[in-house]
């Protein structure tokens, strides 16, 4: 059987009704086991003390809030070549949780910044990057919001998609250029792998597999919002010409 | 049972916080949205059942 | 009146009615001015109540386009005109309206913004004091100036060149007391003029909006 | 109802009529005729108050008048409904539900009005008349882009108007199927001025 | 092709065209600044281009607005889709014409405006290189933004919410030079990224711009 | 010329019109009509190519359709001239000579377009047609706030145009003047759909 098979609206909510609770399931037990774990039993760091915490929920949301906007441009190509409406209905569904996910990770990082670096804030090249991509966020969630026609309203935004991924990469490598220009906060950089020991790891990657699954539950679910309210329109459209 | 956060405590707890704050509002407003709409899909599905 | 303000303000909750948009100017100026000055936070810190400030008033400024010309455009403002309001009291609703969907939530964000700058601590409550204080000001001006170019097609830019003069005092006051207050110096007295300009607009310039709608409308 | 005298009307320093005189009482309706670029919706907006006559004289109460104008003064993304009861409330009436029948909206009520056609449309922005509670109605090409069942509700809508005391005047190129005088403006083209006065004593 | 050259040009220069907006809009945001983080002269030096770059960017951007709009609300638009030209095409004329009668003049003033905020000496020869390689940019990037909110009802505010984002290269890029240039350090590197993005946008977005304008027209 | 074989067209997603089938050849005018909101403006945008067909088929060159809108399209600060002489170019016609006599606009070629009264400036929106030299002319209400005296002149540049071996096909309420095929769009309406192609499935 194709997977586009899926593309079907009816077969869509049909199958997802079914794998729904058990991904609720799944992603709830995965992230409270995992913050629990992390948050109860581990260890202090000698160096960051109890502020390591923050990486449970800090690096689970900055890497779905990437994630997240690669999987709207995968949506996006897919509604563009092959026209498939649950994929543009997908994109538009994830567009909110991506948001969500990078604002989680900007504020842990402030959160965590204030004691580490002594600064809420800093214009390192990761963090503006990030910050760059909440815009993109905005600006997408902004588009189809102000467009009534739904199927207009697909193309434009992905295509909107599709640009704005290749200017994201451009300003990527843009803000790297700009703030090593002129040698500031290079002692602030993220110090990666370095820091994250054993004791770390092990919770944080049941976080991370909470994050993803979670994400998956909310766009599946969210998709399926944005189908019966598509077809809701659909059937009042209908009535209104049978009258 | 609650782990000595030392000098952090505010700043651990207000990460907590926060992030379980807006993860609450999505997961809140996402299911209300949905639950809304189902509904809304549903007694249109019934009017349209019954005239034609 | 009241129906007008709710009227207005279901419009710009409705589907592309704006709301929100110039708060995410305000944030999207705010962010560009690292990349455009450089990233250096002492230099950030010592200009982010003048940047805060300048970007509030372009965020304003902005959204003055939609203020009149789209009741314009589709009549209703020939029909408001005939309608047994006042124009002055039609107009001051307008700019509450304006105010409300547009001055309020900037002045709710500066704060937020004021991290991304390195804004001393000191000025927090200084920039959204004196932004509360101010905005209604940029809002009545504002619909002045929308009063005067509302017959020009795609008239935005003009707007701004009228209004940001008058901008001025409000601008120059308003920033200065966000200033002072950052470096920890006292900034009661520019504070006091702002309230004083801001109370004489809104009790003065709707007369002469609604002069100059009324020409506008010949 | 209202009464003109010898009125005078420009448009943007050129004058375009000259001299026009009549009356409207209750119960009547007045349609003005004249080729393109004569001056009816000129003549029409001076009556209604929107801009100062050039001379002459109107006698009759502006705020006795509903100006309905070529544009329809529709907010696209609001309801019928919507739309309809914010001039209610604006004028001061209650109930939009004679407007809604009146122009046959009940069943298009809750959609938005961007989602109408040319001619659904125009049938809003006429049924705003009725939520005005104003006597006098001032319409400018009224019936463009109606089709004939949607003209004859609305000849029979101003009717009823006239029958209930009110009085309209309209301006229109083609036949409305409504009873009343017809002044052609054509004679009342400004011509070269006789005095100077016109034009601040430029000419 | 050249038709439409040459009455995009004809209209921008007649009265109510909007030629000399952008520019004095540039003007007075320049003028603003100073009043806003206050009157300094070796601070306003730090970051005079900067605020030069910011200035043009907004300038461009607010007239962004009239780009497709007019044409599209007085039907031109439906009518030059249905002409004998390739959409890309006229989407290109559009940009260049834009870049003509805002991004030109704003390289050309901008020498003039360093001097009120104190821009040192080496700086003025890199604003101007860097700008004029850097508007074109600017004009493409607009064309698409125009292109995506045509249908939009005063769309501004979402316009500038759009397509700052896609700016933030070319402003990174094109600032980081004017600012190494004032130092007096060498800014080739920034320069040729900032042509890089130049040439892409140019060679690729109308592309991109002309399908989004067929969407919106159907 | 063209010719429409069971075509669908749809506006915002949903279907309007549903089977329309006809064919108009050089020398023929069509004249379609039906009441409001029956999808005539949606008809003739597809024909022009502005939107896709939901389903059905064209057969004709886009290429040779000429469309009018119910918009102007005339830009208000050039003058008259101007605005022809630039279409003129773009279709790559010369000489707007016979454009101006046909709608009478000669008196008018020097004068911006935005001092023109609301059906002067719908004659130069016509007059647009004769300098783009494509055969096939599309027009939605092309009469709109004309007298009688323009309409007859539009209809006698159809006449023209049809005599020279051109076609037309044109929306409108009110009776033209010009001898072509009327077309009635009311039965056409789309009805419940049969298939769940249509809207992607979703119903
Ligand atoms: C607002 C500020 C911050 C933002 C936007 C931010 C953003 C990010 C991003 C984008 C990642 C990459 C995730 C991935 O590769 O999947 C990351 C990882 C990480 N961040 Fe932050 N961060 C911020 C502040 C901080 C602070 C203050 C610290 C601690 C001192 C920190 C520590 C880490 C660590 C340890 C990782 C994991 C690196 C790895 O192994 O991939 N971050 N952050
Ligand atoms: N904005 C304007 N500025 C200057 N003159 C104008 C303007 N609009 C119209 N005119 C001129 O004023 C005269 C009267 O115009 P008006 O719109 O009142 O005519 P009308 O009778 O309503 O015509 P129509 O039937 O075509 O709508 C016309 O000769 C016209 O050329
Ligand atoms: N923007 C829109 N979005 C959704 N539906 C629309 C929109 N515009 C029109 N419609 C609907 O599409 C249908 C066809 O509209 P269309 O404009 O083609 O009708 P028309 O025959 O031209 O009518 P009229 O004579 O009133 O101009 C109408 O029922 C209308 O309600
Ligand atoms: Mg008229
Ligand atoms: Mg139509």
């Amino acid at each position: 059987m194709s997977i586009w098979e899926y593309a079907n609206p009816k077969k869509f909510l049909r199958s997802t009704e079914r794998v729904l609770p058990p991904l609720w399931l799944g992603s709830a037990v995965l992230i409270t086991g995992g913050l629990i774990w992390g948050f109860f039993f581990t260890p202090d760091d000698y160096r960051q003390g109890a502020t390591v915490k923050i990486i449970y929920l800090h690096v689970p949301s900055a890497l779905m809030a990437i994630n997240a906007w690669f999987m709207m441009l995968v949506a996006s190509l897919i509604w563009v070549i092959r026209r498939h409406h649950v994929s543009a209905l997908a994109a538009r569904a994830a567009a909110p949780v991506g948001l969500v996910m990078t604002l989680i990770a900007l504020l842990t990082g402030a959160i965590w910044g204030q004691p580490m670096w002594g600064t809420w804030w800093a214009w390192d090249p990761r963090l503006t990057s990030f910050l760059v991509l909440f815009l993109f966020y905005l600006g997408y969630i902004a588009l189809w919001q102000a467009i009534d026609d739904p199927d207009t309203a697909a193309d434009l935004t992905s295509i909107l998609c599709l640009v704005g991924s290749v200017f994201a990469v451009l300003s990527r490598y843009a803000v790297n250029f700009w703030n090593q220009g002129l040698h500031q906060g290079a002692s602030l950089s993220l110090d990666k792998e370095e820091n994250v020991a054993d004791v770390f790891a092990y919770p944080l990657y049941v976080c991370m597999a909470g994050f993803i699954l979670l994400f998956i539950v909310l766009v599946l679910y969210r998709t399926g919002t944005e189908i019966r309210a598509r077809r809701m329109s659909a059937l009042l459209a209908r009535e209104r010409m049978s009258e | 049972m609650m782990p000595d956060l030392g000098k952090y405590g505010d700043t651990v707890l207000s990460a907590y916080g926060v992030s379980l704050l807006l993860l609450l509002v999505l997961l809140v407003l996402t299911l209300r949205r949905g639950a809304k709409v189902r509904a809304a899909l549903r007694d249109v599905e019934h009017r349209v059942g019954r005239n034609g | 009146m009241i129906a007008l303000l709710i009227r207005d303000l279901q419009l710009a909750f409705r589907a592309g009615g704006g709301f929100g948009l110039g708060l995410a100017f305000f944030l999207i100026v705010t962010v560009m001015v690292p990349f455009a000055v450089g990233p250096d936070a002492a230099g950030l810190a010592v200009i982010a109540p003048g940047v805060l400030w300048l970007g509030a008033l372009l965020a304003c400024l902005l959204s003055l386009d939609r203020l009149l010309s789209l009741d314009w455009e589709d009549g209703s403002l020939d029909l408001l005109a005939t309608a047994p309001l006042p124009l002055e009291g039609v107009l001051s609703i307008k700019a509450l309206a304006h105010w409300l969907t547009t001055g309020l939530p900037l002045v709710l964000a500066a704060p937020v913004l004021g991290v991304l700058l390195h804004l001393p601590a000191a000025g927090y409550i200084w920039i959204m004091v004196s932004l509360l204080i101010g905005t209604p000001a940029l809002s009545v001006i504002g619909t002045f100036g929308a009063a005067l170019t509302v017959g020009l097609k795609r008239g935005g830019l003009l707007l701004s060149l009228l209004v940001m003069p008058l901008y001025v005092p409000t601008l120059i006051f308003g920033a200065e007391a966000a200033r002072r207050g950052a470096l920890g110096l006292a900034g009661e007295t520019p504070l006091l003029m702002l309230a004083g300009i801001t109370l004489g607009t809104i009790a003065l310039l709707p007369f002469a909006s609604a002069a100059v709608l009324r020409v506008n409308l010949r | 109802m209202i009464e003109v005298r010898d009125l005078g009307v420009s448009r943007g320093a050129v004058p375009v009529l000259r001299g026009v005189g009549f009356s409207v009482s209750a119960g009547e309706a007045l349609i003005l005729q004249g080729p393109n670029g004569s001056g009816k919706t000129t003549l029409l907006r001076t009556l209604a108050g929107l801009q100062p006559p050039l001379c002459g004289e109107i006698r009759g109460d502006p705020e006795d008048c509903a100006y309905a104008a070529h544009a329809d003064g529709v907010k696209l993304t609001l309801t019928v409904a919507e739309n309809l009861e914010f001039w209610a409330r604006v004028f001061g009436v209650t109930g939009i539900a004679r407007a809604l029948t009146g122009f046959d909206l009940e069943a298009l009520q809750d959609r938005v009005a961007g989602g109408l056609s040319a001619g659904q449309r125009r049938r809003l922005s006429l049924a705003r008349l009725m939520v005005t509670g104003r006597r006098l109605w001032i319409l400018d090409e009224p019936t463009v882009s109606l089709d004939a069942a949607s003209v004859q509700l609305f000849a029979s809508a101003v009717r009823a108007h006239l029958r209930g005391g009110g009085a309209a005047i309209m301006a229109t190129h083609i036949d409305l199927g409504i009873e009343g005088r017809v002044l052609d403006l054509a004679p009342f083209k400004a011509r070269l001025s006789q005095s100077d006065a016109d034009d601040g004593g430029f000419l």
